[in-house]
């Protein structure tokens, strides 16, 4: 089979995956769903040849589905979400999300096609990557040489979050403020 | 052609949700589902026909391979995407413990 | 070439703070004063050195499509001098106000943060690089904005965190397709690239954009975040958000995406004006009806985005050297404002206009500033805001659009009623309150009076001798985005 | 170890037996992370996840009192640190900021490719110590006990 049909194969499940993680009751399950459209990404990448984003995403699922398990099933809070939800809103909004889509089909359309991408820059990275930084990995080449600033504004960020995070957890706020 | 498009579904089945969902944890469910939609278009559009991995193997010769700009791109936006989650799970614990619900409509202190 | 250093100094001192800080603030706040000190002086030699030219950094040595690029032309030295500046005064605002709530290295680690988002989106010439500083600076606010660690704070925190994170997710959307039409991320190459690809590509790029910088940059119909998350945070921090942070990840970004890059098509010069006079109507209703000080000068703001956005729609050089020289003149005494609320609301214990009163005696420094504010705001002579205003409606009526002038005018006129209404209520009325104590500290007092001088000293910019060093030569590379691209590429 | 805290006994001993073979893998995969698939981020979460295995197994008590957390919060900023120093070598060494300013070596050889492999530890600590650090102040957080409005 070509590997056009098994990602669409994989996107539709994702797609279904992700709608019933959005309309299940049960938060449970929602969550586990999500983490199944995860794991759908990270085959897509094996499919498309991505086999670090593969890794890095299979690892991240794990952890973001311990984050949100820990935080929130274990607890037994959770209570069902109300049932009468505005329906006109739903109405609104499915449609002018339909719209979009309908909108943007035909432009997508104008892009290069499905595995033909233009490479005018990509070439120069799978021409003398390896030659200009030693590495066999052009990725790595890619995001610790080239473009290693945005690595590190990568890091800036992972560390900004998890001390926001900290800092959000221990907050104890003075009474009188 | 019709794998960015149902790729470009994805991401609005999470921005449909962030719109009408009322719950605290369902919301930051479909801020992740957009996530992984944004990195899928990413490296659907690196995809070559015929071409491998990026990554050179001793004693193969040089053959045809993907675009690897995007898949650094994405590894990025992957981290990116885990610390944010990070901050708003804390954000929505926080939350909890001091309304007792994740549900939106009942967390209604600020107007507007 | 100093430039790197805008992101190393303010990088290196939150890791510093990280390691070095104990228990107690006080080295977090020297050593975030000193290197934001820093940071301004640079700005400023910047200023004085760079003789109107476009300098090209490159990161690791790899040129321009390759690695990233850091470039600097008139228009990011200004912007680095409005963030130096407020940062500076935000920061020794902050000595007192924060140990008010409490006193915590934590703060001053993410203040940095705050600032080395922004300054890397300025500095930055590469499209995927200044999406990962929008991401250091908005994570940062998220985490700012919940400072305080009241309920409501931290509900204002997760709307502002979901909206940033959807608005995040369109910018990289259009990253992407932008990617897969040029194949290049350097804004310069894109610029070149761009007569080359469809226009409809452009089109819905733009819009996504639109929508992604919109959110940030508070415009209506995207502004429902703002006034929560503006009003909840500590009064130095809503300056930084009100004064800097919308306008550096919005203004600015928009700026260079649609007029450096896309080279300013017709239809989205249209869709700005009609933004702008619409966030600047709407917000200006919605301003005077409020009686939180906080929340009324934060809906305050938006109406003022959209004088910006207005001049930048309208497209003829006046029109944007009243853009940018409002967006200047907003940063001041916006902030300004900003910090007069939080010292109220630090001696009063509250931020509603209902239970003030009588405050010219108690806080003569803190009233008088604000006046002076309020008159700048609102477009009275001789402040700098009347100036910047002004240039925006002669632009407007030298355009050929009455009617968005007469708008403008009303506008103005919402602005002074709302502002007139804190002055009224807030310092003027008769007396509610119980305190008798002004607990003010001198590095509060010194913000809000630098803050205040230079309203009145901004107007001097206005002087044609003076604008042709300074505003000028901004204009001049938002109009012309041939040579930026020349430059940027080597050739 | 004779705590009861954690999960039983079985649990207990597997993990100690799986959780060095699981952080020697995370390591070979940061060390390896140029010339393979991988990295410090892959690297770094193998490792938090090893790490929050013997939280889960053995209890917050215990882990608490066998990793000092507090070194682990210090030792997340420094590796941060140690990113932007190595940008600023560059700078010192050699011509410009994030310079890769060590000689690249051998293609395929462990030590080549100049800064890669030590930004890539570097990288790999902090990514598994921040990872590890968030689950542990989520799990510490007492819901029930937060102070209502």
């Amino acid at each position: 089979m070509p590997i056009e049909t098994w990602l669409i194969f994989i996107l539709s499940f994702m797609i279904i995956g992700s709608i019933v993680a959005l309309e299940i009751k049960d938060i449970l399950s929602a969550v586990i769903a999500v983490g199944v459209v995860g794991l759908g990404v990270s085959l897509s990448f094996i499919f498309l040849q991505a086999p670090d984003l593969a890794i890095v995403q299979f690892l991240f699922e794990i952890f973001a589905l311990i984050i949100m398990v820990r935080a929130f099933v274990k607890k037994d809070y959770h209570q069902e979400e109300p049932s009468k939800v505005n329906k006109i809103l739903i109405g609104i909004t499915i449609i002018t999300l339909l719209a979009i889509l309908y909108f943007t089909a035909s432009i997508l359309n104008l892009l290069p096609e499905f595995g033909e991408p233009l490479m005018n820059t990509a070439q120069y990275y799978l021409n003398n990557g390896a030659s200009d930084t030693g590495a066999a990995n052009l990725v790595t080449s890619i995001i610790l040489d080239y473009r290693a600033y945005d690595t590190l504004g990568e890091v800036t960020v992972l560390f900004t979050a998890i001390l926001g995070a900290l800092t959000v957890l221990r907050i104890k706020s003075k009474s009188h403020r | 052609m019709i794998l960015y498009l149902l790729c470009f579904t994805l991401m609005l089945v999470g921005l449909y949700g962030i719109l009408t969902k009322r719950d605290l944890i369902k919301i930051i469910l479909s801020a992740s589902i957009m996530g992984y939609a944004t990195n899928l278009l990413l490296i659907l559009f690196a995809y070559r026909n015929g071409s491998i991995f990026p990554i050179l193997r001793k004693g193969v010769e040089i053959i045809p391979m993907v675009d690897p700009l995007p898949q650094a791109l994405v590894l990025t936006s992957i981290v990116i995407e885990l610390g944010t989650t990070a901050l708003l799970v804390a954000l929505a614990l926080k939350l909890f413990q001091k309304y007792k619900t994740y549900d939106i409509t009942k967390i209604r202190k600020l107007s507007g | 070439m100093i430039l790197p250093f805008f992101i190393i100094i303010p990088l290196l001192t939150a890791f510093l703070i990280a390691i070095v800080a104990g228990k107690k603030d006080n080295f977090a706040n020297g050593l975030s004063i000193f290197s934001s000190l820093l940071l301004l002086l640079g700005a400023i030699y910047n200023f004085f050195t760079q003789n109107q030219e476009v300098i090209v950094y490159k990161i690791g040595n790899w040129k321009a499509p390759i690695g990233i690029n850091l470039v600097q032309d008139s228009l990011t030295i200004f912007m680095l001098i409005i963030v130096g500046l407020i940062s500076l005064t935000s920061l020794i605002y902050s000595r007192q106000y924060i140990r008010h709530i409490s006193t915590n290295w934590k703060y001053y680690a993410l203040f940095m943060f705050l600032i080395t988002g922004m300054n890397g989106v300025i500095v930055t010439g590469d499209l995927f690089n200044l999406f990962v500083f929008m991401e250091i600076a908005l994570i940062s606010a998220f985490a700012l904005v919940a400072y305080g660690g009241k309920a409501e704070e931290f509900e204002a925190a997760f709307k502002y965190a979901i909206m940033g994170v959807v608005s995040s997710t369109f910018i990289l959307v259009g990253i992407a397709i932008l990617y897969s039409a040029t194949s290049t991320l350097t804004l310069a190459k894109i610029a070149e690239q761009i007569p080359n690809i469809s226009y409809k590509i452009v089109y819905l790029v733009g819009g996504i954009f639109l929508m992604g910088f919109g959110l940030k940059a508070a415009i209506i119909p995207f502004h429902t975040w703002l006034p929560d998350a503006h009003s909840s945070a500590p009064a130095p921090i809503s300056a930084m958000l009100s004064g800097v942070l919308i306008k550096v990840l919005g203004i600015y970004a928009i700026i260079r995406i649609f007029f450096n890059v896309f080279g300013a098509p017709e239809f989205f010069l249209n869709i700005f004006m009609t933004l702008g006079v619409i966030s600047i109507l709407i917000a200006g209703f919605l301003a005077i009806a409020q009686w939180d000080m906080k929340r009324l000068l934060a809906y305050s703001s938006i109406s003022q985005i959209g004088y910006i956005l207005l001049g930048l729609g309208i497209g003829s050089t006046l029109g944007i050297l009243g853009a940018v020289f409002h967006l200047f003149n907003h940063a001041i005494f916006k902030s300004l404002l900003f910090y007069n609320a939080g010292s109220v609301e630090m001696t009063t214990g509250t931020r509603d206009l209902k239970k003030m009163g009588k405050l010219t005696k108690l806080m003569p420094v803190t009233s008088k500033t604000s006046m002076i504010a309020s008159l700048a705001i609102s477009g009275i002579p001789p402040f700098n805001g009347f100036f910047s205003k002004l240039i925006i409606i002669i632009a407007a009526i030298q355009s050929g659009h009455p009617f968005l002038t007469a708008l403008a005018v009303i506008g103005s006129i919402q602005t002074l009623a709302a502002l007139l209404k804190v002055q009224r209520f807030g310092f003027h009325s008769e007396n509610k309150t119980k305190i008798t104590k002004n607990i003010t500290s001198f590095g509060m007092k010194f913000a809000m009076i630098t803050l205040a001088f230079l309203c009145f000293a901004g107007a001097i910019v206005i002087i044609p001798e003076i604008k042709e060093v300074t505003l000028d030569p901004i204009v001049e590379v938002i109009n012309n985005n041939s040579e930026y691209m020349k430059i940027v590429l080597g050739r | 170890m004779d705590n009861n805290s954690g999960m039983t006994i079985i649990v207990k001993t597997i993990t100690r037996i799986t959780v060095p073979i699981i952080i020697l893998y995370g390591c070979y995969i940061i060390f390896h992370g140029h010339l393979t698939p991988g990295g410090g981020f892959a690297g770094g979460v193998i490792i938090a996840l090893a790490l929050l295995n013997v939280m889960i197994a053995f209890g917050r008590e215990f882990t608490n009192n066998w990793l000092n957390i507090n070194f682990l919060e210090k030792l997340e900023s420094i590796s941060a640190t140690l990113f932007l120093v190595l940008g600023i070598l560059g700078f010192l060494i050699g011509t410009t900021f994030l310079l890769n300013f060590i000689s690249k070596g051998e293609l395929f050889r462990l030590l080549s490719a100049g800064t890669i492999p030590v930004l890539n530890i570097i990288i790999g600590i902090k990514v598994a110590m921040s990872l590890f650090l968030v689950v542990w102040v989520l799990a510490g957080l007492k819901l029930d006990e937060g102070e209502s409005l």
